[in-house]
């Protein structure tokens, strides 16, 4: 399943203690979102990202942060952590308060951080491929060498508007990589019940779009992938369709404690031995990089972090009732009352 | 015919089981509707019970579903599509009233299309801008879809079964808010509530609520507050959006000469403008005040919940505007 | 500034050429646009005049196309997507209003949407079912658009540049049948045509027809003949459904105290139902009649000649709406 | 690009003949249509077949006639004359008459014969194939060995929910086949200014769906791959993918005056020696079966037999105005008036 590096991986040990302290904050942040919700304090849908923290901190250390643009579905925590984007703000947003990201009206399944590239957080399944491509259609017409990293998950990865989306990428040899996240489930329902091939890259084929299967666990060969790709992609101005393997630890969103509907606790448990952390944990160590105590440490430090912007985003009011109105247009104001 | 206590939700499994069991064409499909029982359960237990072919996990594509779903019926199987959230219908535009609604019109009436697509509709709890739409007065605009929207557990059972019954695709939306609601069910194989008949929900003489689905609950309770200000307001449950009863909702109007039209969807341009405008249209003479709506607010559904309850109206809202008629 | 006679066809595609003059910015993208001409021919010249990059021919994949299109605007540029009916809009309706016109109130008004999406609305000529919708009412029930219908060369020419300036979506709806209609249109780069106003196309005191695109000349029309009888009728050009400009109709129907809305689509649940409850809830005290409405018959449209001018509003049914008023 | 003939085609003589009358019984209808709307006698958009016979003659015969199930686009006329359909009444549709299938209410693009298995005749482009699927999906539930044939265009075969209906016709293994009539052309649009890669049969390959293209000129080779294939889906109950290689003759419809914009006069000659009825005439001159004089009768009595079809039709009278409201629901009246 997972390509074969082409280069050996030579990191620095700042970067590698870098994506280990990413990894860590994200699951930390992402624990935290779960606990929001379990105590009230955020609601509707929300979906972390827990057990695929190596894709997105693969990915995102493969491109010029900041510059190339990046866009996924609602399970959209980890990437703008990654950019750097204010994490108060971020839960502030889960949160619904008025410090949040788009002043509470997004919500977790859509955060957005436009200033840094990273254009949300979208809650109709597959509906924002379309909008990656016009993102990459966009940097490429404007003659930018901009690369555009379009996540979606397996069960997106059947919406009609997908395959729409990878013809026009590659008739017009936009820039975008379109990177499904095949975590094996759509919700409850399991890779073999939703796609007839469940090699979900193939869809790149029937467009002469370059198209692999590639590890999602491990964040040093995601980086190898990855970076080999974006290459590829800013250089040729070509797409291409990434099919990333990794596993969805949690429930589908905070709301789904059903997880025994659609798989065993024997399948949860070998798949936490390919979890994203303890992997690099043993690398770390077994390389001499990190000893368990500074990982230890770090992964505490995360804790505390997690917990002051949990305080932080708190402290944060409500929007104020006017909100409701602004927004709807740039220039305009809309009618109001009932 | 025995009654049981039931919730809205149970209503509607409980219809369609019996419609399953008398019914082999009849089946479902949906996503997570099988395996994972239905996002809002309503499905519970189905698969277990019917297996993997009638009972249908459906991959992520509203399009495909529906339009599957009516070739299936127009060769005489009778499905039942269960939309995870009518919000995502809006995907599925296209199939509903291009193929399914129109195609008995097309094919100048070679060919039926007994297709039921239900789901829950309008907004839950936080879910934000684009899983929160009120769907009904859109279909309500489609000739050739008949639309349902019960308010109640009984007319949920029984409307479900007309609709499974029914030769021509039937939107039937159902509230998320309701799922719980529970009601006096009379189960039984003959027990039907027909489309295109609106319920009295209360009685009054000085003025009418127009409701339906969730709103209806929402306009019982002001009724029940304005009854406290010595203001006696009839409840009418329009229940079905198409055919629609003008006449229940006309009489009423007629002997209490106020109305005020209650709705979740987005004001401007929702299903309420037009039953506004028809009583406008037929009570003139009998109406001692303005026909006044209150609807949802003409703003993507934000997330926070402060904002978001701004938006949905409520007793509060509905009592502003009956004020105002004064 | 220059005035010429041209058609509102031309006058559409002189915009769109002074704007993309303008900016670089502007683009178009649409089926059959370029190498074809456009199959209503507005596109004609502008591929062999701008090329490949910015007269884009795209697959047949509406809501793709919305979706590249928006995709595109976020990050600065200024689609123009052409639609080769509006009808076709119904598969992009997700695109439409769950992506372009909720992002700037999701992203908390972090990214803007300018793009224009239009193309010929409403009945051509023997279309049939399928290609004959008329989608303006849906589209202005949805906040976050804009949505304009206008009704001559010289509406059309100001306010497509209106629309291109915009930096939200808009939704510009052109008849087919006034791709013909010539005016005297005043060319200049700042000739603009606001939304949100409408316009009095006829002026007259007995009564008041509110219409909006192609109605507005069937209410002219109209308004001829019942000036023949005695009738001085004014005409309403709505213009621009979102934002609607209730001031402009609320003053003529307080003047006149009769109201008749006209509109292609749909009569049940069309957007004239709006304007309707609107006028029969703020105007109440000056009405001397119930607010009429004259909208297409509620069944999908029919190919045969016969039948389908059965279903289209004209002067006949202005006319017997009005005479019934009295 | 043809496919090779897996076995040598043996067809009776009464055979070809039938072959050879049906499509120039095609070709003389087609030729009265756009007559007819030259004339004024039939509206709207209207496209005939003109080129493309030796597809569904080919195909048509593969099957079991109306038992299978057929479903098409717009470009509708050829199929139900094919399956016998009353010609008067199929040319009485196209000119909105009351004698039509439709009563006049569908008119060119939307013609069907529900009794005999057509079932349209759709104009949205790419609509009707998860229609197709569901016929096929009808058919298996119930227990049939039923065939469905969906026929789509090239432009029809990047629409997203043609890409579902492949998916879900590949997980619930059903018995469809789509065949993509690839005529270089949608509207006037070439192939490669709207696909990706040109070779439509590869959209099969993501589901892991038999696909392949195949040549739709020769009608014996068309016939032979198609029983091939329709053998392998009856028996198997799985779907497959057919890319028909054809070529438009005419304008994309009866209103496109200006085929000059999309292709050059050259082109369109080079096409025309690949004629299909030319070929089927030099094969049946060839092989002794058919002389020049039977060929010229039979076509001179296909020309009448059209010419009659078209009188006949035009005697049938426009429906009643009361027509207008029936058939919008099967048991309910509509609300009459304005
Ligand atoms: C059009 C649409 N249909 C249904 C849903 C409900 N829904 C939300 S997430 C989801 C599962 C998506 O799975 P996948 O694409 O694999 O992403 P993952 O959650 O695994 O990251 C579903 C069915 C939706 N949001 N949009
Ligand atoms: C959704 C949709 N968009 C656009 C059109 C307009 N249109 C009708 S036919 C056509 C071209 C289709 O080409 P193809 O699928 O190759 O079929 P062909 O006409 O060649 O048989 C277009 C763009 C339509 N009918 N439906
Ligand atoms: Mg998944
Ligand atoms: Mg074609």
């Amino acid at each position: 399943m997972a390509h074969t590096a082409t280069q050996p991986i030579q990191e620095s040990p700042a970067q590698l203690e870098l994506y280990f302290r990413q990894m860590t904050q994200i699951r930390a942040f992402e624990t935290r979102c779960n606990q929001a919700y379990r105590k009230g304090l955020a609601g509707g849908y929300l979906h972390v990202y827990i057990g695929m923290e190596a894709t997105a901190v693969g990915w995102l250390h493969a491109i010029r942060q900041t510059y190339d643009y990046i866009i996924t579905a609602y399970r959209d925590h980890a990437q703008p952590l990654i950019l750097g984007s204010d994490p108060v703000a971020l839960m502030a947003e889960i949160m619904g308060r008025s410090g949040g990201f788009s002043k509470g009206k997004g919500g977790s399944m859509h955060l957005y951080d436009i200033e840094k590239g990273f254009f949300g957080g979208w809650g109709i399944v597959g509906g924002h491929t379309p909008l990656g491509a016009g993102l990459a259609f966009g940097s490429k017409y404007k003659g930018e060498d901009r690369v555009t990293l379009c996540f979606l998950g397996d069960g997106a990865s059947n919406a009609g508007v997908f395959f729409e989306s990878l013809n026009m990428a590659a008739l017009w040899d936009l820039p975008c990589i379109f990177i499904i996240e095949n975590n094996e489930f759509a919700m409850g329902t399991r890779l073999e019940y939703h796609a007839a091939d469940t090699e979900l890259h193939k869809r790149g084929f029937p467009f002469g779009i370059k198209h692999e299967r590639v590890d999602g666990m491990d964040v040093l060969q995601v980086l190898s992938d990855a970076r080999r790709i974006v290459d590829y992609v800013r250089t040729e101005q070509k797409p291409y369709v990434v099919e990333i393997m990794n596993y969805r630890f949690a429930g589908h969103g905070a709301a789904d404690n059903n997880r025994d509907l659609y798989r065993t606790k024997e399948e949860e448990d070998a798949n936490a031995l390919r979890d994203p952390l303890l992997r690099l944990k043993t690398y770390l160590k077994e390389h001499n990089i990190m000893n368990e105590e500074k990982m230890e440490a770090i992964e505490e430090e995360m804790e505390d972090w997690a917990d002051g912007v949990m305080e932080a985003a708190e402290a944060s009011p409500f929007p104020n009732p006017e909100e409701v109105y602004s927004d709807v247009y740039t220039d305009m104001e809309v009618e109001k009352g009932h | 015919m025995p009654v049981q206590e039931m919730s809205y939700r149970d209503a509607i499994r409980t219809c369609i089981i019996e419609e399953m069991d008398r019914d082999e064409n009849v089946f479902m499909m949906g996503e997570d509707i099988g395996r994972y029982q239905g996002t809002f359960r309503v499905s519970q237990g189905l698969f277990d019970k019917y297996g993997p072919k009638r009972i249908i996990d459906t991959p992520i594509v509203e399009p495909g579903i529906v339009g599957i779903a009516t070739g299936a019926a127009v060769v005489g199987l009778r499905p039942i599509v269960e939309m995870m959230t009518m919000s995502f219908s809006i995907l599925a535009l296209d199939q509903i009233i291009n193929h399914a609604a129109k195609m008995l019109y097309m094919t100048g009436g070679q060919a039926k299309v007994p297709l039921v697509i239900r789901g829950p509709g309008g907004a839950a709890n936080q879910l934000s801008a684009q899983h929160s739409h009120s769907m009904e007065g859109w279909y309500a605009h489609v000739p050739g879809l008949k639309v349902v929207a019960p308010a109640t557990a009984e007319d949920a059972y029984g409307m479900l079964r007309t609709a499974i019954l029914d030769d021509n695709p039937v939107i039937f939306t159902e509230n998320p808010g309701l799922y719980t609601v529970k009601g006096n069910v009379t189960v039984g194989e003959n027990v039907t509530v027909p489309f295109g008949k609106a319920a009295i929900a209360r009685e009054g003489t000085d003025l009418t609520l127009v409701a339906y689905s969730r709103m209806v609950h929402v306009s019982l309770k002001a009724a029940e507050e304005l009854e406290k200000q010595g203001i006696s307001a009839e409840v009418v449950d329009v229940r079905s959006l198409l055919p629609l009863d003008t006449e229940t909702i006309f009489n009423s109007v007629r002997k209490t000469h106020r109305a005020v039209v209650v709705y979740e969807d987005w004001k401007s341009g929702g299903f309420g403008a037009e039953i506004a405008a028809r009583i406008g249209e037929e009570c003139f003479d009998d109406l001692d005040a303005p026909v006044s709506r209150v609807g949802g607010l003409n703003v993507p559904m934000p997330y926070t919940r402060p904002l978001e309850l701004l938006c949905i109206p409520n007793e509060e809202d509905v009592l502003a505007a009956v004020n105002k008629l004064r």
